[in-house]
């Protein structure tokens, strides 16, 4: 297992994602007094998913602020706040309410900087849940990172484990970029691992290497990574499998370098397929590393439909079975 | 649980009403035949009997998350009651007594709670007679179905159709800015619409004097040139009424009214919610004795119409139609995989969607969908 | 020159792309009484590029509604409409204006139909100029299609020439579904063409083939036709030109026919590239006839940064040279 | 040109005035002394003339759309008068008053409407001295500015700075969910914010009585508990009077103030605009007789600082300013067109950027921009 930035020797906790967030954010507001966690229902009852349990009561109302009920407003006032040389974390409750702030977002959040010459800038970070697999309403299960990934000016990052996830909020809310960071609501309980104690920062630009292998790269984000992870245990096949962690701007390089080894790619997203991520990828290796290649890449995918209702959302994310049917085809691919 | 808690304030109790909290008449009570306020009162115990019934279902595990409105039914109740056959509604998600008024039927209601497609639910329990009014689902991104109500009573408006739309809202859901769409929209058109901002004093954990700071929601009105009323929300004659006059200026040509319902959310937020983290208790256990329920039977009472075994015979009827209700809704087949593409475009979905469907009816064949399907042979 | 629909024999009049958009405006307000034009500026002014101009002195105030400066409140008041029945035609001034709407838009407009069963439905059309090269204000020049293609329910529409806009008008207004019809701004007035006088509609599930050819196709939609036109011309290549017309759900049918000739495929737009709708196109082909492939698919593309001060846009949207080089790029691709 | 055009309403003018029309004074003038009115003075003067200019670059090709405030100056220069050193204005594209009165260069802004890129206009025209008051870039997205404006006061508020955030509006943009949002944060954090709502009737081509149906613009304040004031937008004096007291009031933690400036669009929207084909331009024409300078020429003559050779003496001192920063202007180089890929991410902007920028510099070297980079010489 490769990860930079973490370093195996210092004192670990074993946490799982959602604690893992809660560490990096009072790290944050301890360390800098610029960072101020937003958004509704974040302040006493520490967030829906508790992600800011108990840093109403150590940081107070000034520093862990519960806004009224307005997405666009949250932003719109956070990109207000970080012209002003705060540095906002702010919570958006599920990645659909976004939706309602995406003018502010695309018009402020993302553009400031480049509309002002460099003269003010944007430090703030939107967390956001986002994902399939807990099966809750409408709209509580999206994964349409496409529509911030194509919003040029802002990171897109997106942890896979708890240990990832601390390190790569800090260095999001320590990035003087706009960020938006989303947390998979199916991961921020699925299990604890060894988290060093102390803060540290991750790189934001360095896809992760979760295992080497030589017949086929698989690229994966999030609670996707697992699912791949799995599937390629089941197959007992050489497959690199690489966390891309972080969405916008891609680790190109780590890609293009594994997949010229492997000469097989297959990505696995939760997304939609048509202008998922995958996509993107797969056009960027089929220009940059064509000749390469043994097989198509291949994209594991849900389906083009809105995230259906509880009872059919299990085969419409992919799960280790589609990725192994994935995996099998580019395996089994003759020109 | 966290040591802070939201202070919270007492709501400000200068609002209409008709009766006071113990029943006692304080103005004129609106002009209701016996057996609509036997319907209405019917109702709330129906409305009860569901909502312990769902909570309970869903600790089964056999629902997924609800939320409830006990101690809050006259809202929904009162406003629901004055729309007449033809009207339609744009609720909230805590709006079971305005359904229940209309005869929406539970069933379906139930089954979609278990995370059924609506087509599967449509097969299985067929509606015979549709409800008189017409409710939309409800909107899951909070104040939209406010606005989409605007443009239903707009289409009404430029057609010169006497019907009324009646849209519900949380208070919490007045900070999106699609409420001020609709308000602004409706009163610029002069649309036959009604607004219920359902003030219950909470969004989750956000009590109601960190949501805005104008005295009251009623207030909102003014900023876009419509009436605003305030109204007790535990008095189901007061919302009635109120509604009522909102509605008849609405059908007369008159625009759109702005009502906040004054109320309290005694229950958790839903069922995902424990509210004791974040906020003191001991205001909920208070406004308890608001209950709507004691309040509308001692009008019946006056007028009457209420005595214990009437009491007794609807509670009965009405857990017998709840649990008729489940057990019809619970052994519904699962969706099949394949309703997720149904409802999409009308006509051909599309060159990626019949690929896509046939991946996944390999995959539930057992084949591999990436290499069972010759893409050659979609049109 | 295919164009499935219209028919040649007809009565025609020379019109420019926004009098033809017009044409169909007011063929279809005559036609349906549930059709009601709506927007801010598109009453006695007639739209800020007249595209509605006469239309209220024709139809009055009840059929063509200026409404308050409220993208989100348009669409939330037309998607109430369309869902009562009625037909709204709604004018989003500039593409860069409907993020506002974008919760809207995603949650509602998109959804509805699912969301209800198919009981409900939404038969209402956006109309909105997009793209660059009038050089006009910041977010007047957005190609960001992609927001749109990337969420399911909805179709998009993309005319490339005065006679396609009114047939693809007229069937987008009378088609069921929720459409997003985008009009270049470059194009309104760029030129004229016969267009048959009466009324007709295009089919919204077919690509045109504007000309034939074997050594390379070529995929573009609105003013991008014209330059990828122009760089065949200049090229003297025997390329396959597709006007792709609808962007969603894509006629995809006709595109890997095509790249199955020729073995060569270039996309051109106007978005940037990454996640643009060339991402897709690419791995579609890629995907479905990777064994026919002479070379990478090339994307000609805008660049992955916001639009551009006036002063640069030139050098940030593809032109002529640059769609020249990338399909160069692919004719002289050896393995 | 349409047969039907929109009805106008004459506004209502019944607003807080300190001078009429005439000059008659009808209160007591703001205290302010004989510097600050002369340099209020003098910005009309310099509004005027950089106007002016500026339609003529525009019509000769020299700039790209431009915006006019001619009759409306004295929203802008009254309000931004009452700000000081170290506050900051979220302005829309109709506010030149308000930057020339603290000095924004006319050089940059000129550079910048000749569609220069930022970091092209800040090399070749460095600000040797920032002005007092910062201004941010003017929102193009309406109503965003506002919001934006909210969130620096409440960082000033969260840090307990006693600087002012003052934001400026056309009346049409208070239809987006923006302008409501900012003024619920403002109040609900009592932030040190003060919004002008320039009403001059009319965005673009809709009338103010079309764009929401409240008796005023002011009345918007009431949904969101903050004081809302109506001034006659066309008095210098009581513009500054007014907004002097909600600075004030928001320096000292009372939190933010709305003020509706009543005038009139008397030009066209824009340089794109034709405004005779959707109005009758009579109350145009009427509206010229509210001009504020004469109007604040007669309170300086009152105070004996006004002459005919001053107003003489500063309009040649104005041109002379403003053909001066038009020749600094005009022979700016165009911007590199590597400049689109300045300003992005701090630091590395990754991957495909760094292969875009090196296909950019490909073209504008005449190579192919797709065969001529090796990617693997990306690192
Ligand atoms: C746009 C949007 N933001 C947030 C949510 C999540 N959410 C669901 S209910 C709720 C609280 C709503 O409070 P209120 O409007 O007062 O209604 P109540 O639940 O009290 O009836 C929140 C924040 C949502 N569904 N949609
Ligand atoms: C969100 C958004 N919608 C529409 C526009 C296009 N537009 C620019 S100015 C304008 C009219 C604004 O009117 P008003 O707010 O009254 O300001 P005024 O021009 O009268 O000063 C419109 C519609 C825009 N820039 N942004
Ligand atoms: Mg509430
Ligand atoms: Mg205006």
């Amino acid at each position: 297992m490769n990860a930079p930035g973490i370093d195996p020797v210092t004192d670990t906790t074993d946490l799982n994602l959602v604690q893992a967030v809660n560490t990096a954010l009072r790290d944050e507001l301890a360390r800098d007094p610029a960072v101020r966690v937003m958004g509704y229902d974040i302040g006493p009852i520490g967030g829906v998913f508790r992600a800011t349990e108990g840093l109403y009561d150590t940081f107070g109302g000034e520093r862990v602020i519960d806004t009224p009920l307005s997405e666009n407003g949250l932003i719109g006032a956070a990109v207000g706040m970080a012209m002003r040389g705060e540095r906002p974390v702010v919570e958006i409750q599920f990645l659909g309410f976004l939706y309602n702030a995406f003018g502010q977002f695309v018009c402020l959040m993302s553009n400031v900087r480049e509309r002002s010459g460099g003269q003010l800038s944007v430090p703030m970070t939107i967390r956001t849940p986002f994902g399939g697999g807990i099966k809750p309403l409408q709209f509580h299960s999206e994964s349409t990172e496409s529509y911030l990934i194509h919003t040029p000016g802002v990171r897109v990052v997106c942890p896979s484990t708890p240990a990832e996830a601390k390190g790569l909020l800090a260095a999001s809310i320590r990035c003087d970029d706009p960020v938006v960071f989303l947390e998979h609501s199916r991961l921020y309980r699925a299990f604890r691992e060894p988290v060093p104690t102390a803060p540290y920062a991750l790189p934001l630009d360095k896809a992760r290497v979760v295992r080497e292998g030589r017949e086929v790269t698989v690229l994966a984000w999030g609670a996707m990574v697992h699912v791949a992870q799995q599937a390629i245990d089941d197959m007992a096949v050489d497959a690199e499998l690489i966390d891309l962690r972080v969405l916008a701007p891609l680790d190109v390089k780590t890609i293009l370098d594994s997949v010229r080894r492997t000469g097989r790619c297959v990505i696995v997203h939760e997304a939609r397929r048509t202008l998922g991520l995958g996509a993107e990828l797969s056009a960027l290796v089929t220009e940059h590393v064509f000749d390469c290649l043994k097989a198509p890449v291949r994209r594991v995918t849900a389906f083009d439909v809105q995230f259906p209702e509880n009872q059919t959302e299990d085969y419409y994310l992919p799960d280790a079975r589609r990725v192994r049917h994935g995996i099998e085809s580019v395996l089994q691919y003759r020109f | 649980m966290g040591q802070h808690k939201w202070a919270e304030q007492a709501p400000d109790e200068t609002f209409f009403r008709i009766q006071a909290p113990d029943g006692t008449l304080l103005g004129q009570p609106p002009d209701l035949d016996d057996a609509t306020l036997l319907r209405m009162y019917r109702t709330l115990v129906l409305t009860r009997a569901y909502e312990t019934h769902t909570i309970r279902m869903q600790r089964r595990g056999e629902l997924s998350v609800t939320a409830q409105s006990t101690y809050e039914e006259a809202v929904g109740l009162g406003a629901a009651a004055a729309l007449r056959d033809g009207d339609w509604c744009f609720p909230s998600y805590r709006q079971f007594a305005a359904h229940l008024y209309w005869g929406v039927p539970m069933d379906r209601t139930l089954a979609i709670l278990r995370g059924g497609a609506p087509e599967t639910v449509a097969e299985h329990l067929p509606l015979d007679t549709p409800p008189g009014v017409t409710f939309t689902p409800y909107g899951v991104i909070l104040g939209t179905n406010v606005l989409n109500a605007a443009g239903s009573a707009m289409a009404d408006k430029l057609n010169g159709r006497d019907i009324v739309t009646l849209a519900f809202t949380g208070e919490g859901s007045t900070s999106e800015g699609d409420f001020h769409d609709a308000l602004n929209f409706a009163a610029v058109f002069k649309a036959p619409l009604v607004v219920v901002v359902h003030n219950n004093q909470w969004a989750i954990s956000t009590p109601a004097h960190r949501q805005h700071a104008a005295p009251t929601f009623a207030h909102k009105a003014l900023a876009h040139g419509l009436p605003g009323e305030r109204v007790d929300g535990n008095d189901v004659l007061a919302m009635y009424q109120k509604t009522r006059e909102a509605v008849d200026r609405a059908r007369a040509g008159e625009g759109p009214t702005l009502i906040e319902a004054v109320t309290y959310r005694v229950v958790d937020h839903n069922t995902s919610d424990s509210a004791e983290v974040y906020r003191d208790q001991a205001l909920a256990e208070h406004w308890k004795q608001f209950d709507p329920r004691p309040r509308f039977e001692a009008y019946l009472a006056d007028r009457g119409l209420y005595s214990d075994t009437l009491r007794q015979q609807y509670e009965a009827e009405c857990l017998a139609e709840v649990q008729a209700a489940a057990a019809r809704a619970l052994p519904l087949p699962r969706s099949d995989a394949m309703t997720m593409f149904d409802s999409q475009l009308f006509g051909d979905p599309g060159w990626h969607l019949r690929l896509q469907q046939r991946e996944l009816a390999a995959e539930l064949n057992d084949a591999n969908p990436y290499t069972a399907i010759d893409p050659e042979t979609l049109e």
